[in-house]
């Protein structure tokens, strides 16, 4: 496993250059990072959204490995049907050539978290029941971004988008994010974990174990969104950071059952320091509003809390 | 010239194995040369609930899909059956159609129960030859051997034949020869007068 | 060329017929929810894998949107993969239907015909197949578990053929066919594959060496140029099946086309129906024919592609043609088939007139009578008499 | 580009060139440039890794990867590459964000 920029640097880029993500796009980056572990020998589909649409406008593809696309709701179960083909065609001897020769043929679905959280996960649940040997990677930009930055069920308290939008009756979204990452947990799968695309050595090591678990894997990762979050674009990157220092975005990996923390922030910093940077709380510091900051930082501390003890309980 | 189309319908209730007999007669007239349908009737109905089967028999391929409307003989495996109107045992027929009962009464007496004054009818305690050949109280494939003595499909032994043959994959010999014991019987056993 | 093949008359339902003839092509995966009356035709075909008669992979999905998802990314991975369903099951998969034909992937499906919802009913009618007739995929509708066990098998053929490749179902009538125990003659496990052949894929997910975008955004620049290209194979079908059904001829005995002409030649009248009701009239027609009504029957077989130049050769000439949908268009004028074919005889010089009966629906019996009221309403036509364009049959209303 | 006709292409609107999104140039979506000031770059690949659009020119022949400049048919001048840039933290700069003149 290469862990080092230096050795990563002679990993070929299977994201080229030329897809149509924004200026500043963390998601078209955690794609880039996720093949240059994964490789060339894998088959990646993608869920309808931004990074299914930005990396393949017709007759360009970003991707220099197969990519299949077919829906919003079904790339769990898509992909689960090429790794189904793939175990009967080796099983038939019937591979072409390069794939029989591979180590390891890579399995990985992708979709955003309208087509992870919402829409698709039932085929992702029943995918990750089968066991297919399958990674499933969620890029969490916590609202529907492709089709203009509705609310979804992972779109943070409080957060301001186009249909649960800040006015003045409402104050943006009204609950609290669905954590699907516990649910993935509850999948009892082998492997499931939480990255950011600052954290590239984490990811890099996530993406490989998740792919070299034996079973189906779930890795959720931050994605830090310019235009739906508003902030400036050259800031994603640390936008990802302060999420992990906020413990609004804990690293954490779940093998087997067992909890780890990969980062404990020494000081944790207060969730409006990062929310202040985002142009979707800005009314959540408006005068009046101040319960809401106060609702945000509980829940995310009770989250961390929670996380702490699952850590201890699986770890006794 | 082509012997005329049999039609038969199985009254039953769900879990008698009216259906299995009715596609089993379709599947077993085969060795004779001849076509069958079997089909049944489906409905929401559950375990206990009255059903109804058919099968119909044919020297020639049977295109028809339709249900059967006129049966030529009406097969009754659950006595109680009689008194149901819902059942409708009688629904169709008229007076050539033969009834063929698993009943430990004479035919007389079915035959008054009934109203159908004039028609043959055949009686068979089905259920007490399960009880004794194989130790359940199924009367489905008891019933099969008795359906030969009241129309001449085929031989006794050609039957014995085809159960053997698809009921072996999936039963123990002990079951098929208590079966095969139970539709001899049956086809000795069953009176008409 | 006749070769003779061991065709040995057994007894199966509709539903272990086409599990058969699934099994016979050796799929390398099928993917399947399960759906009344659907459902024993998978159970069947997941016996064969259970005791090692089929090495296909099984994917038991969580939904039909799944399953049809799931083949599509099967096939686009370069295995021969088939599913089934039947009713709200297909409606469920419906925008991957469209899908699996666009990306041209031979997908073969059974779709046991079943009344769409609601209010909710588990038997045959054809509004399931119907709903999706514009999808893409190749519809064979079958009268008995005999058409339906033949047409499992020569699908593949068709639909994988490369100047094709279009997913392909095998429609038979829920529960009528699916269910019904029924006599038929099947090819042994080997003839079978050697007419269906093994797979070819024109392209795979899974050569690392050949890597393939598949399904990406298509916009205005494009899609429309696509489109094009999966219209132009639809014609090319007819040529491909000729040639399949003549191949399935030679070896079985059994020839079929795009429809089946009974007793046409010199009818005046004629009787245009599909699936298993076909059976039954044939019946009735017989009985007619004795008295000596000139009345034919045309059993449509393939719905999709639509074989309009045959029909408009075949229907011209005649006295007055009734053509009986087992489903309904509900606010159009008249059933699928009918406005199908109304809209493929329009403008031919001796245009009988066309006349609608929608009948079946949700199961209803089609009965002996039911045939014999369609054809004593094409005599009163024929004679000048008044009938309504569009009728019901069987309805109490 | 000249639209092909149907005849052309591939069937299903399936992409067969693997990866020809390289030929599409997103380079003239920028304000801004990363402008590269070598002499402060300690070649630690930050700027590579970050970059959403493979826009960073590494030389890899050597023992150590040396940073080379920008790809600038792909950036599209987000400036993460500049925020990332360790050097800058100490006011020496690898990579500074300059108003691109067209």
């Amino acid at each position: 496993m290469a862990l080092s920029l230096k050795e990563m640097v002679k990993h070929e880029d299977l994201l080229t250059g030329g897809h149509r993500a924004c200026a500043g796009c963390t998601g078209a980056n955690i794609l880039r990072q996720i093949m240059l572990t994964a490789g060339p020998n894998t088959v990646m589909g993608g869920a309808t959204g931004c990074m299914e649409v930005v990396t393949t406008i017709y007759p360009y593809t970003a991707w220099k490995n197969s990519f299949i696309h077919s829906a919003f709701e079904n790339v769990a179960a898509t992909i689960s049907g090429a790794e189904t083909a793939y175990r009967s065609l080796q099983k038939h001897g019937e591979l072409p050539q390069a794939a029989a020769d591979a180590e390891r043929m890579n399995f990985i679905a992708f979709g955003g978290d309208g087509g992870t959280y919402d829409i698709g996960i039932q085929a992702l649940s029943g995918a990750m029941e089968r066991g297919h040997r399958m990674v499933y990677v969620c890029y969490d930009n916590g609202a529907y971004m492709n089709t203009g930055i509705q609310r979804s069920s992972a779109t943070p308290f409080g957060a301001h988008t186009s249909t649960a939008p800040a006015g003045s009756v409402k104050q943006g979204k009204e609950q609290d994010r669905k954590d699907l990452t516990e649910i993935l947990v509850a999948h009892n799968i082998p492997y499931v974990a939480q990255t950011t695309p600052f954290h590239w050595k984490d990811l890099a090591t996530k993406v490989e174990k998740a792919l070299s678990c034996g079973g189906p894997a779930f890795l959720n990762i931050l994605m830090p969104c310019t235009v739906g979050w508003g902030f400036p674009m050259e800031r994603g990157m640390q936008i990802a950071k302060e999420a992990v220092e906020t413990n609004f975005w804990p690293l954490f990996e779940v093998e087997d059952g067992v909890y780890k923390i990969n980062k404990k922030p020494k000081e944790r910093k207060p969730i409006a320091d990062w929310m202040k940077e985002q142009a979707r709380f800005r009314h959540v510091f408006k005068p009046g509003n101040e319960s809401m900051l106060e609702h945000a930082q509980q829940w995310v501390d009770q989250q961390w809390d929670l996380l702490l003890k699952r850590e201890t309980m699986t770890n006794m | 010239m082509a012997a005329p189309m049999v039609e038969i319908r199985w009254h039953a209730r769900g879990g008698q194995g009216a259906k299995t007999a009715a596609m089993f007669v379709a599947q077993a007239v085969l060795a004779k040369g001849k076509y069958g349908q079997g089909f049944p009737e489906y409905g929401p109905e559950r375990r206990g609930a009255p059903m109804r089967g058919f099968t119909r028999i044919a020297d020639e391929p049977i295109r028809r899909h339709c249900g059967v409307e006129n049966p030529a003989i009406v097969i009754v495996l659950d006595p109680t059956l009689l008194d149901s109107p819902a059942a409708g045992v009688t629904a169709g027929t008229d007076g050539d159609t033969v009834f063929l009962v698993n009943t430990s009464l004479p035919p007389a007496e079915i035959r008054e129960k009934l109203g159908v004054p004039g028609a043959k009818v055949y009686t068979v305690d089905a259920t007490q030859i399960a009880l004794d050949s194989f130790g359940k109280p199924i009367p489905n494939m008891p019933m099969t051997g008795a359906l030969l003595a009241a129309t001449p499909i085929m031989e006794l032994g050609e039957m014995k034949e085809a159960m053997q043959k698809k009921f072996s994959e999936k039963f123990s010999q002990a079951v098929v020869d208590g079966n095969l014991r139970a539709v001899e019987k049956a086809f000795n056993e069953v009176v008409s007068e | 060329m006749t070769r003779t093949v061991n065709q040995e008359l057994t007894a199966l339902s509709g539903n272990e017929a086409v599990a058969y003839a699934f099994k016979q092509a050796r799929p390398h995966v099928a993917s399947a929810f399960p759906i009344t009356p659907q459902t024993e035709m998978m159970h069947k075909f997941a016996d064969f894998v259970a005791n090692g008669e089929s090495s296909a992979e099984m994917i038991l999905v969580e939904s039909e949107h799944s399953a049809m998802s799931a083949a599509v990314g099967s096939a686009a991975s370069g295995a021969r993969t088939i599913t089934a369903t039947s009713s709200a099951g297909f409606a469920l998969m419906w925008e991957i239907v469209y899908i699996a034909a666009s990306l041209r992937l031979p997908i073969q499906m059974a779709l046991v015909n079943r009344a769409l919802s609601g209010n909710i009913n588990i038997h045959c009618d054809h509004s399931d197949s119907m709903g999706g007739r514009d999808a893409g995929w190749i519809h064979h509708f079958c009268e008995n578990a005999q058409e339906a066990y033949d047409a499992g098998l020569i699908n593949f053929r068709i639909g994988e053929h490369m100047d094709v490749r279009l997913p392909a179902m095998v429609n038979y009538d829920g529960f009528i066919i699916s269910h019904k125990e029924d006599a038929l003659y099947m090819l042994d496990d080997e003839a079978a594959y050697d007419f269906v052949g093994p797979y070819k894929h024109k392209y795979t997910l899974l050569d690392p060496a050949n890597p393939v975008t598949v399904g990406p955004l298509d916009l205005t620049d494009y899609y429309f140029e696509h489109k094009y290209s999966q219209l132009e194979a639809y014609p090319r079908v007819f040529d491909v099946a000729q040639e399949v059904f003549d191949e399935y001829a030679d070896l079985t005995g059994r020839r079929y086309g795009f429809y089946e002409e009974y007793k046409l030649d010199d009818a005046d009248l004629v009787m245009v129906i599909l699936g298993s009701s076909a059976g039954t009239a044939k019946d009735v027609v017989d009985e007619y024919r004795e008295k000596g009504v000139k009345i034919g029957l045309l059993k449509l077989r393939m719905f999709r592609p639509f074989p309009a130049d045959q029909l408009k050769s075949v229907l011209s000439g005649r006295q007055a043609i009734a053509v009986l949908d087992r489903s309904a268009s509900f606010g159009g004028w008249g059933g699928p088939v009918f406005t199908e074919i109304r809209s493929a005889l329009y403008g031919t010089a001796d245009q009988a007139p066309l006349h609608n009966w929608i009948y079946g629906l949700g199961g209803r019996d089609f009965e002996l009578g039911h045939a014999a009221e369609v054809i004593d309403a094409l005599q009163k036509i024929a004679s000048g008499g008044e009938v309504p364009t569009l009728n019901l049959l069987g309805c109490r209303a | 580009m000249s639209l092909k006709r149907a005849q052309e292409l591939p069937d299903a609107g399936i992409i067969t060139e693997a990866g020809n999104a390289v030929d599409f140039k997103t380079g003239d979506w920028r304000t801004y440039v990363p402008q590269f000031h070598e002499e402060n770059c300690i070649h630690c690949m930050f700027c590579w890794i970050y970059c959403p659009d493979s826009a960073i020119d590494v030389d890899t022949s050597g023992d150590k990867p040396q940073m080379k400049g920008i790809l600038l048919d792909h950036c599209k001048g987000c400036g993460i590459c500049a925020t990332e840039c360790p050097p800058a933290a100490k006011g020496k700069a690898a990579l500074v964000m300059v108003r691109e003149e067209k």
